[in-house]
């Protein structure tokens, strides 16, 4: 089962370089991959029909509970079966589709990471792969929609679906997450048993907002649903492909995997039914409005969402087999009219139905595969979509309110129906961009196969129900169930109810078609709302991060290093006056005028006037020569109270520095008068309450109690130990001689630095800012006439 | 043993004497420059084997018994440092050999890089608290000159700000030392975690612990001292950027994670709720800084602000779980972010910009590089199966567990920004068409692109096979929270007296 | 006697942040050594001062005689001397090039780098 | 800046600058002084001689690259650490010789370390000194 998974990434790896070397035929035998995988899955259908569930796991990360497990019960089998058999079709479809396209290789490689992304979705048993591999159709589709990627159109799509996506997949996370903490497993098999633990837990709405978020966003419920449309920007064998069988299913797909876990609540129930519901009405009434044949048939996957996750609300097992039914014979009509949509336009030139028209004539089995796969979409027997509607009306027939919504949504899924092949197929031939001709054999074979499995399963029904849907709709459940799925069940009680609703549902329509002109003129008055629609508070969301990201940047990073500076002072001045009150420190101050030396204190007031005199200096001279004061009287502080050596050091360092200084300083600019008085001020209120912080620091430190162990035992073992009599340079030499090894590196590295600052000067096409503007050697663009200012 | 704790050091330390000594000589330069770095990596291996085999392993310089003389110390969480230290550096070393201009080479970038990486090292290994700052201050001094070197007006301006943010931390960190010192009278970390704990004043231990969390925090590039990063990281030549994202901040977070597990324990609730609620603005701040650029580089340096939201966020939950996500989304960063960085540098290579809007085409063009790309860009905004995904679920099941949501939702959103800026490099560098054609520099390109294959290689591989990194990184956590292991291995070291 | 220093200490410091905050770099590198001086002296007093006994072994003897001046913060501080003499000589020189290179002696002007 | 009053000045300065370098390293030990004190003497030394007789004569004198002298400490340092190591001692361990020499006393590796000390900072200085009247005289 790994290797089932696994091949798919193997596959298209391989995808590009089949492209290289067999250009013609790299769909088809990229092909040849979905298709043995769905043989594989065909024989395990009587295993499943039987009860059994396959298992498989490999440890991945077990520590955190986390495994690469794999499970094949009757929902994944479904699932996976349409995966593999569409996507093979698909496959072939790209071959034709993108014939010249040098970058067809990618897209095959694409649509197999997307296939086997999405086999990994159906059939993992733990929810963290199944996370990974939900994630991995969000790269995938994000890189598929993006295909035509000069477009910003395109682009922008491909975020647009990436963002809405991603937002769902991180909340699903979450609640992925927390479902693990509560039932204390992430194998799904495990957690089916654990239902009532969950639905019986504080965090169980969270946990449910956070999945359905996840769910909702991926399957395109309203109002997250604008994202699928705009995907429409993706050629055709990605549409077809990510609306028919797959990528956005896989919300709903978990919605049912989960049903066991989450499901029979009744906020489960309300908020499926009520987002279902609205997502049906909304996407099929946009559907119809459409001019643009992709667009219509996207919408109508919108509402066919919808119908899956309102039905998977209802929760009998009478609605539950109904999402069953309908999964199935959506995937098939819905993937061949893509196809066909595709065809058409790259026969055509145009997707617009208001410039299309009469091609039954020019593109025969095209259209016919066309027809059936709408005739089914319609709901007319003996094709699959009529059972579907059939079993989708029982379920809803004990609520007036879910007959109307299930009523008005099929009324209109008539009238795309009708769009979406009459419109096009019939009437009068209109003129097109391209002479139009029929597709080629790898571009009318997936329609033809697709469109004639909904025929079939519609006439072989009770089989179809008892190999896949039984099997499927026993596990949404979570218990096995009997399903009997016929083509006609009579005109008694439940069945004859449902039947008169498809009459009257397929007589309204008919009617709506007729009178189509009205949703063009609907479509038209409701368009100044536009802004004010689900996309439009998208756009304005990302918009107001994006306003939000600029002007926090614009104050934070305003490119003042005294702000920063400032910034950093705050915060020190926050957080330590928090704790020291928080802490209760007290603050004593010992001062003990007795025990001062009147020369100690002439030194402390020559170092503040000479600090005094720096900041007011106005010359550069003047303040090097003041710091030298401030410097030297450290230095004096040091030999009064017996740092001798540091005395010395200090000296010695202070000279250097003084040379340097006066080496540098007329290179150096003159002090200007650049802030202004208010600046300052603020500064110095900063300045001073830091100062103050640090005044206060030292003297809490002073009040507690120190007895240094390690300077004693420095001290004793000086002379005995280390063989030398002044402790501080042992210290720096051998106690602590590695602080010297990195001190003296640090000098070292500053001297080449310098060097390097000094004497390395890049050629002018090194330096792109320089060379703008300087031609000069060392680049100075106004070197001012210096004076000595002293 | 004693040899094994200090090779780390040692190895670049010598690799910069030599080249010193043979200064001027290029070919030489850049001969010790792949050596050293390729020792130092083994080296770095070895020891994180013997540290996870045989347990956290101690000794005393100069055979002064601690808390005497300066102890180096490595336990697993230095121990992996160490040996991404020792990664990064020879991915770093190869792609300079690529990208470095002479002038430069010729002027000191080699062994200036060398001793950047013995202060790193240094900074990991001590178990001495000012030693600490001697070792920052080497890591600092070397990244000031690596910073400046070649003087282009856009470093210098850059520079400026590095270097008077850096410093203007140093002096903090000095005079924190200097106060601990004062007050608590020892240096040793293993032996001032067991003083501190005695010391019966939490007020001051709580307002000296803001002093290390400031001056660590500058370092660290946290919300809201973060400035300097964003201000400079983006000026030097690209090898230098790399290595600086990846590995440099990452000494502050290392710096943070050692003190507020080993020394800063008291009033957990306060201190590391404080560390939360700055993780969570971090982020935030970081990624919001992000979406607002459009330069390559510049999108790239805000992100690492981001990401430490991560890692603080790991020390601020303060769960096993949580530091064993924060040693992980560590080592999965520091990858990443440089491999992004080197990436960067070929493309513009390839293209001659890094702003996005004079890029386009690479996708097109350079299919390798495309792939090159995206998997680092996707970890970084932690999708599976790529090692960020592990990063950031291990944080996201940590804060769960312990009810802190609020942080979890902030992480979560601010991944999804994550993969809009990586998306939006991705639609204007790599997918739009090019605004103009621009004739491609390959020269040296495969020395450049070899490191990338290989560091995008060990993020796969993190990520296809987390389990063992898990373990790692657990075994790590494991140890930072309960440091008796630690303060025993300090003290054994010493027993003989010469 | 240590509260006067105390006193000193919070001075150099408040110097010190106040002149990093201006916009003459110049005056930033003036800044700067007075965090230098700060924190040196912070060190020094913060360990309790000794008037006129260094930590000397006199000859014939173990240990100096107490109470001696505290050995360890001296060498602290004298590492930090140096290493902030390194340092220094470094901002000094890498200010004179940006000036040279710039042409600016206002920092506010130094921001093309951050749009 | 050459002014023949320097000049004379300095050749018989630096000899004695440098024998009382010599001198602050070796009573370091003991007494106030040390590497990096004698080193910045010598130094001084090196960088009077250049403000008197020009940079280049100086570095004749001088015969090293200064930043190879730089390296020369450094590895001077790091072998005086080393020596412990290869002895199964710790890095650093201080080795001693055992009888006292005259004049200096005991000798032993934290001395040597110390020398290499006193040769970076000659090193340092001399290269920054040099390269900033190379730079300045332009």
């Amino acid at each position: 089962m790994l290797t089932a998974v696994l091949s798919g990434f193997g596959g298209a790896i391989a995808a590009p370089w089949l492209h290289r070397f067999a250009p013609r035929y790299a769909g088809w035998i990229a092909a040849l991959l979905p298709l043995a995988l769905m043989i594989y899955f065909i024989s395990l259908v009587p295993a499943v029909a039987g009860g059994e569930a396959l298992r498989f796991s490999y440890a991945w990360v077990p520590s955190l509970g986390i495994n690469l497990s794999f499970r094949i019960d009757g929902l994944s089998l479904l699932f996976a079966l349409l995966i593999t058999g569409i996507g093979a079709l698909v496959l072939i479809y790209a071959g034709g589709y993108l014939a010249n396209d040098p970058m067809l290789g990618r897209m095959l490689m694409l649509l197999l990471i997307f296939m086997a992304a999405m086999l990994g979705i159906v059939i993992s048993d733990n929810l963290i792969s199944m996370f990974v591999f939900w994630e991995l159709t969000t790269i995938s589709s994000y890189m598929l929609i993006g295909y035509k990627h000069e477009y910003e159109k395109a682009r922008k799509a491909a975020l647009q679906s990436l963002l809405v996506t991603g937002i769902g997949g991180l909340t699903l996370l979450a609640g992925v997450v927390l479902l693990g903490q509560v039932t204390g497993t992430l194998e799904i098999s495990d957690m089916l048993t654990r239902g009532e633990v969950v639905r019986a837990h504080p965090l169980y709405s969270a946990i449910l907002a956070l999945v359905l978020v996840g769910a909702f966003t991926k399957s395109a419920q309203f109002p997250f649903h604008f994202w699928l449309p705009n995907a429409m920007e993706a050629p055709t064998p990605v549409s077809s492909y990510l609306h028919s069988a797959t990528m956005v299913k896989a919300g709903v797909f978990l919605l049912a995997r989960l049903n066991p876990v989450l499901g029979g609540t009744e906020v489960w129930q309300l908020s499926l039914t009520a987002f279902g519901g609205a997502t049906m009405i909304v996407g099929s009434f946009l559907a119809v409005q459409q001019t643009d044949l992709k667009r219509i048939l996207a919408y109508t996957t919108v509402s066919a969402l919808g119908t899956l996750v309102f039905l998977i609300g209802i929760g009998t097992d009478e609605a539950l087999k109904a999402a069953m039914v309908f999964t199935l014979s959506h995937a098939l009509y819905k993937g061949a009219l893509f196809q066909v949509a595709g065809s058409v336009d790259h026969e055509t030139g145009t997707r617009d139905i208001t410039h299309l028209g009469g091609l039954r004539a020019a593109m025969p089995i095209t259209a016919a595969a066309g027809m059936l796969a709408a005739i089914s979409m319609a709901g007319l027997p003996p094709l699959f979509g009529f059972i579907a509607k059939e079993v989708q009306y029982k379920a809803t027939l004990k609520e007036p309110i879910l007959i109307g919504v299930a009523l008005v949504t099929n009324m209109l899924t008539v009238v795309a129906a009708g769009l979406a092949s009459l419109r096009v197929f019939f009437g009068q031939p209109a003129h097109t961009p391209k002479h139009a001709h029929e597709a080629p054999l790898s571009m009318w074979l997936g329609p033809v196969v697709l469109a004639l499995a909904g025929l079939g399963a519609g006439l072989l029904s009770a089989q179809v129900g008892n190999a896949l849907i039984g099997p499927a709709t026993s596990s949404v459940i979570g218990k096995a169930k009997e399903i009997e799925l016929l083509l006609w069940s009579g005109i008694e009680g439940a069945a004859g109810q449902a039947l008169a609703l498809s009459v009257v549902t397929l007589v309204v329509g008919v009617g709506l078609y007729q009178a189509r002109s009205i949703f063009g003129r609907i479509a038209a008055a409701a368009a100044p709302l536009a802004p004010w629609g689900a996309e439009g508070w998208y756009q304005r969301i990302v918009d107001g991060m994006l306003a939000l990201a600029a002007w926090q940047t614009r104050m934070l990073q305003n490119g003042y290093l005294r702000f920063y500076i400032g910034l950093i002072i705050t915060t020190t001045l926050v957080l330590t006056t928090f704790m020291l009150i928080v802490g209760r420190v007290a603050i004593t101050v010992p001062a003990d005028w007795a025990d001062v030396r009147i020369y100690e204190l002439m030194v402390a007031l020559i170092i503040l006037a000479a600090t005094t005199f720096v900041i007011r200096a106005t010359s550069r001279l003047a303040a090097v020569v003041g710091l030298g004061f401030v410097g030297y009287g450290t230095a004096l502080v040091f030999l009064l109270f017996s740092g001798p050596d540091l005395a010395i050091t200090q000296f010695a360092v202070e000279t250097l520095v003084a040379i340097l200084f006066v080496l540098v300083v007329y290179r150096l600019p003159r002090f200007g008068n650049l802030s202004t008085t208010g600046a300052r001020v603020r500064s110095a209120a900063l300045a001073i309450a830091g100062g103050a912080l640090m005044t206060l620091l030292t003297l809490v430190a002073l009040a507690s109690p120190t007895e240094s162990r390690v300077s004693e035992f420095l001290a004793e073992n000086s002379a005995p130990r280390a063989f030398g009599r002044n402790v501080v340079n042992v210290i720096l030499v051998d106690f602590r001689g590695f602080d010297t090894m990195g001190e003296i590196t640090v000098l070292g590295v500053a001297a080449i630095g310098i060097y390097a600052l000094l004497k390395l000067v890049l050629a002018p096409e090194h330096d792109e800012h320089k060379a703008a503007e300087a031609p000069s050697g060392d680049g100075v663009p106004r070197e001012r006439a210096e004076t000595i200012d002293v | 043993m004693d040899f094994l704790l200090m090779a780390p050091v040692l190895i670049p330390f010598v690799t910069g004497i030599l080249m010193l000594l043979f200064w001027g000589q290029r070919d030489v330069h850049r001969i010790l420059n792949v050596a050293g770095a390729a020792l130092l990596l083994t080296a770095a291996i070895v020891l994180l084997d013997s540290v996870a085999r045989h347990g956290v392993q101690a000794t005393q310089l100069g055979n002064w018994p601690a808390p005497f003389g300066i102890s180096f110390v490595a336990d697993l969480f230095s121990a992996i440092m160490v040996v991404i230290t020792g990664l990064t550096a020879l991915a770093v070393a190869v792609y300079s050999l690529g990208s470095m201009d002479e002038a430069r080479e010729r002027f000191g970038y080699y062994p200036l890089l060398h001793i950047m990486f013995m202060g790193i090292c240094g900074a990991f290994l001590t178990g001495d608290i000012f030693n600490l700052y001697v070792w920052f201050e080497v890591l600092l001094m070397s990244s000031f000159v690596l910073i400046a070197l070649g003087g282009e007006r856009a470093q210098l301006e850059g520079s400026i700000k590095y270097v008077t943010l850096n410093l203007l931390s140093s002096a903090l960190f000095l005079s924190a030392v200097g106060i601990l010192y004062g007050a608590v009278g020892t240096l040793n970390m293993a032996d001032l975690a067991q003083q501190l704990a005695l010391l019966d004043q939490p007020g001051m231990v709580l307002t000296l612990a803001m002093l290390f969390l400031v001056a660590f925090g500058i370092k660290a590039a946290i919300f809201p001292l973060f400035a300097w990063l964003p201000a400079s990281y983006h000026t030097p030549p690209i090898a230098v950027s790399a290595i600086f994202a990846g590995l440099l901040t990452k000494v502050g977070v290392y710096a943070l994670i050692r003190v507020f597990s080993l020394l800063f324990v008291q009033n957990i609730a306060l201190t590391h709720g404080l560390i939360l609620i700055l993780a969570g603005l971090t982020m935030v701040s970081g990624v919001l800084g992000a979406v607002a650029q459009n330069e390559f580089r510049r999108i790239l340096s805000f992100h690492i602000i981001s990401q430490i939201g991560y890692m603080i966020m790991g020390l601020g939950l303060f769960t096993p779980l949580a530091m064993a996500g924060a040693v992980f989304y560590i080592i999965h960063h520091i990858i990443v972010k440089m491999n992004l960085f080197l990436v960067s540098g070929i493309v513009h290579r390839l293209r001659g910009s890094y702003e996005l809007k004079d890029l386009g085409d690479v996708y097109k063009t350079y299919p390798w590089l495309a792939i090159l790309f995206l998997i680092p860009a996707f970890s970084l905004a932690g999708f599976p199966p790529l090692s960020g995904f592990w990063a950031k679920l291990m944080l996201v099941q940590a804060g769960l567990q312990v009810k802190q949501y609020v942080i979890v939702a902030v992480s979560l959103i601010v991944s999804l920004l994550t993969a809009f800026s990586m998306t939006k490099i991705w639609a204007e560098a790599f997918w739009k068409q090019a605004p103009a054609p621009h004739q491609p520099n390959t020269q040296h390109l495969t020395l450049m692109v070899a490191p990338v294959v290989g560091l995008a290689l060990v993020t796969a591989v993190i990520g296809l096979s987390a389990q063992p990194f898990f373990d790692l990184a657990q075994r790590a956590a494991n140890q930072l929270l309960d440091p008796a292991e630690y303060i025993a291995a300090v003290q054994s070291a010493s027993l003989a007296l010469r | 006697m240590e509260f006067i220093w105390a006193i000193v200490i919070g001075v150099l410091y408040a110097a010190g942040l106040y002149m990093i905050m201006r916009r003459s770099i110049v005056k930033i590198i003036l800044g700067l050594s007075f965090l230098g001086y700060a924190a040196n002296l912070l060190i020094f007093v913060v360990a309790r001062l000794t008037r006129g006994n260094p930590p000397l072994v006199p000859n014939g003897a173990e240990a100096p005689i107490p109470p001696y001046a505290d050995p360890l913060p001296q060498a602290l501080i004298l590492t930090a001397i140096v290493i902030g003499f390194g340092v220094q000589a470094f901002t000094i020189v890498l200010f004179r090039r940006a000036y040279r290179s710039c042409g600016a002696d206002d920092i506010d002007e130094l921001r093309t780098t951050e749009h | 800046m050459h002014s023949l009053i320097l000049a004379t000045a300095t050749r018989l300065l630096l000899p004695l600058m440098l024998m009382f370098s010599i001198f602050l390293l070796i009573r370091g030990h003991n007494e106030p002084g040390g590497g990096f004190v004698g080193g910045l003497v010598a130094g001084a030394g090196f960088t009077l001689y250049a403000a008197a007789y020009g940079v280049s004569q100086a570095s004749n004198m001088l015969r090293i690259d200064p930043k190879r002298l730089i390296g020369a400490g450094l590895l001077v340092a790091v072998s005086s650490a080393l020596l412990s190591l290869f002895l199964g001692l710790p890095l650093m361990t201080g080795l001693w010789y055992k009888e006292p020499l005259p004049v200096i006393g005991k000798v032993g590796t934290p001395m040597l370390f110390d020398v290499g000390v006193y040769l970076v900072v000659i090193g340092v200085t001399v290269t920054i000194t040099f390269s900033l009247f190379e730079a300045e005289g332009e």
